[in-house]
């Protein structure tokens, strides 16, 4: 499964990129395999997406849970908690 | 409705004038200017960057709007965030909410501005003179929008122009 | 704190700036614009006529914006309201706001809105095809005001900007 | 005891004046004796000032309550409730 993975804010530049396509091994199918996955690469990704800290997650531009499935193609973004208005 | 993100200012009386000029059944305007504070107070903020999603932003602005038209009698909606860089006293974003009575406008208003500051993906960066900072989520943003769960859907509606 | 009772038209522009730009502590300023509605959607209702109490209607909005400010650790506050002969979709009233939090500027606007409704001098009278009519108080205006006597006076502290 | 009375709005349209100044009996003490002796006039006095009909009083631009003690020279303003905003 191939994903648009988008990353914001002090994730984006913590993680030195805003945008990657990635290739997903077969096990990846919900979000919480995707971050699973991402903290594999050790260092910030581990540090930044590890349990108890405050990140968000969309899938296709709505807000998504642990539990959402990932498709083919889908984009996903991750941030830290928005501070707009 | 009209939602907008957009780097260049803004101009009030356009846009509240476009909420109840051309409607004469608008008797009240309810709008809210979220301005970039100094928080040093003159020591140290120059500036504050804002970062958003382009696409997700605007589709999660007009849901926000689009409850809130659900919740109450609304005539039209407005609102306006900034983005890139914004000094202080700059105004950041409006929200701006055309009814026939005051009660809705001032609810509706609040539950827009509720909703945008946690569920809009916007994200502010401080620049001082130590360098940039990423502003921390507050706890009571998340508080004020939970209020909105539950049983107060009638808010605003009982009260007079 | 600003309070003036005109027929001048404002400008909601010069208005709200005033009360930002001067002090980068504000940070949310809340608003409200109250419109002549044409009630009969354009068939009838060609003026509305606003008479007041010259010098009590001045003492009783200062007197709301004091209460207000009391209640709730406001920056500033502009009340303007206008009286003599209004058209339909002409903007009567103008209550901002200026706060550090968003919470705490809607709370208060709301509040100065309600107490102006039911204790400020002004009276309105509808001119229409038939002749000229004055406007009945409304009850749910009473109830409005009411509603922030007792124990609602820490509304709106708890939340962000 | 010497009164300034005015008058606002329907009131002071269907009592004919906006403004007058009343020589008033020694018995006159409270907004509601003075009331009282208004409605002694007849007419669209007694009909608009009477028991059940909305009406508010200023003593000196203060909003007033019918036990409200009046003195000489005071400003009183009969008006019905408020509609502004």
């Amino acid at each position: 499964m191939t994903l648009t993975l988008l990353y914001f804010a002090r994730l984006r530049e913590l993680f030195g990129t805003g945008r990657e396509q990635a290739d997903l091994p077969a096990e990846v199918s919900t979000l919480a395999d995707l971050v699973d996955w991402l903290r594999g690469r050790g260092g910030v990704w581990a540090e930044q997406l590890a349990e108890g800290r405050a990140w968000r997650a969309a899938v296709n531009q709505d807000m998504a849970g642990p539990e959402t499935v990932l498709n083919e193609g889908d984009e996903v973004a991750i941030f830290p908690p928005v501070t707009g208005g | 409705m009209k939602v907008a993100v957009q780097t260049e200012p803004f101009d009030l009386n356009a846009e509240v004038a476009a909420l109840y000029r051309a409607n004469p059944k608008v008797g009240a305007v309810a709008s809210f200017l979220g301005i970039t504070r100094d928080v040093n107070a003159g020591q140290g903020l120059a500036a504050m960057t804002l970062e958003h999603y382009p696409g997700m932003t605007e589709r999660a602005l007009e849901r926000i709007c689009r409850e809130a038209a659900e919740r109450w009698p609304l005539l039209d909606v407005t609102v306006i965030h900034r983005v890139g860089e914004l000094k202080p006293t700059e105004p950041i974003v409006l929200v701006a909410v055309a009814a026939a009575h005051r009660g809705e406008a001032f609810a509706a208003c609040e539950f827009i501005m509720d909703y945008l500051k946690t569920r809009a993906p916007f994200w502010k960066k401080e620049t001082t003179a130590e360098g940039g900072k990423w502003v921390d989520a507050r706890e009571s943003d998340e508080t004020a929008a939970a209020r909105w769960s539950g049983s107060s859907q009638d808010r605003g509606n009982s009260r007079g122009s």
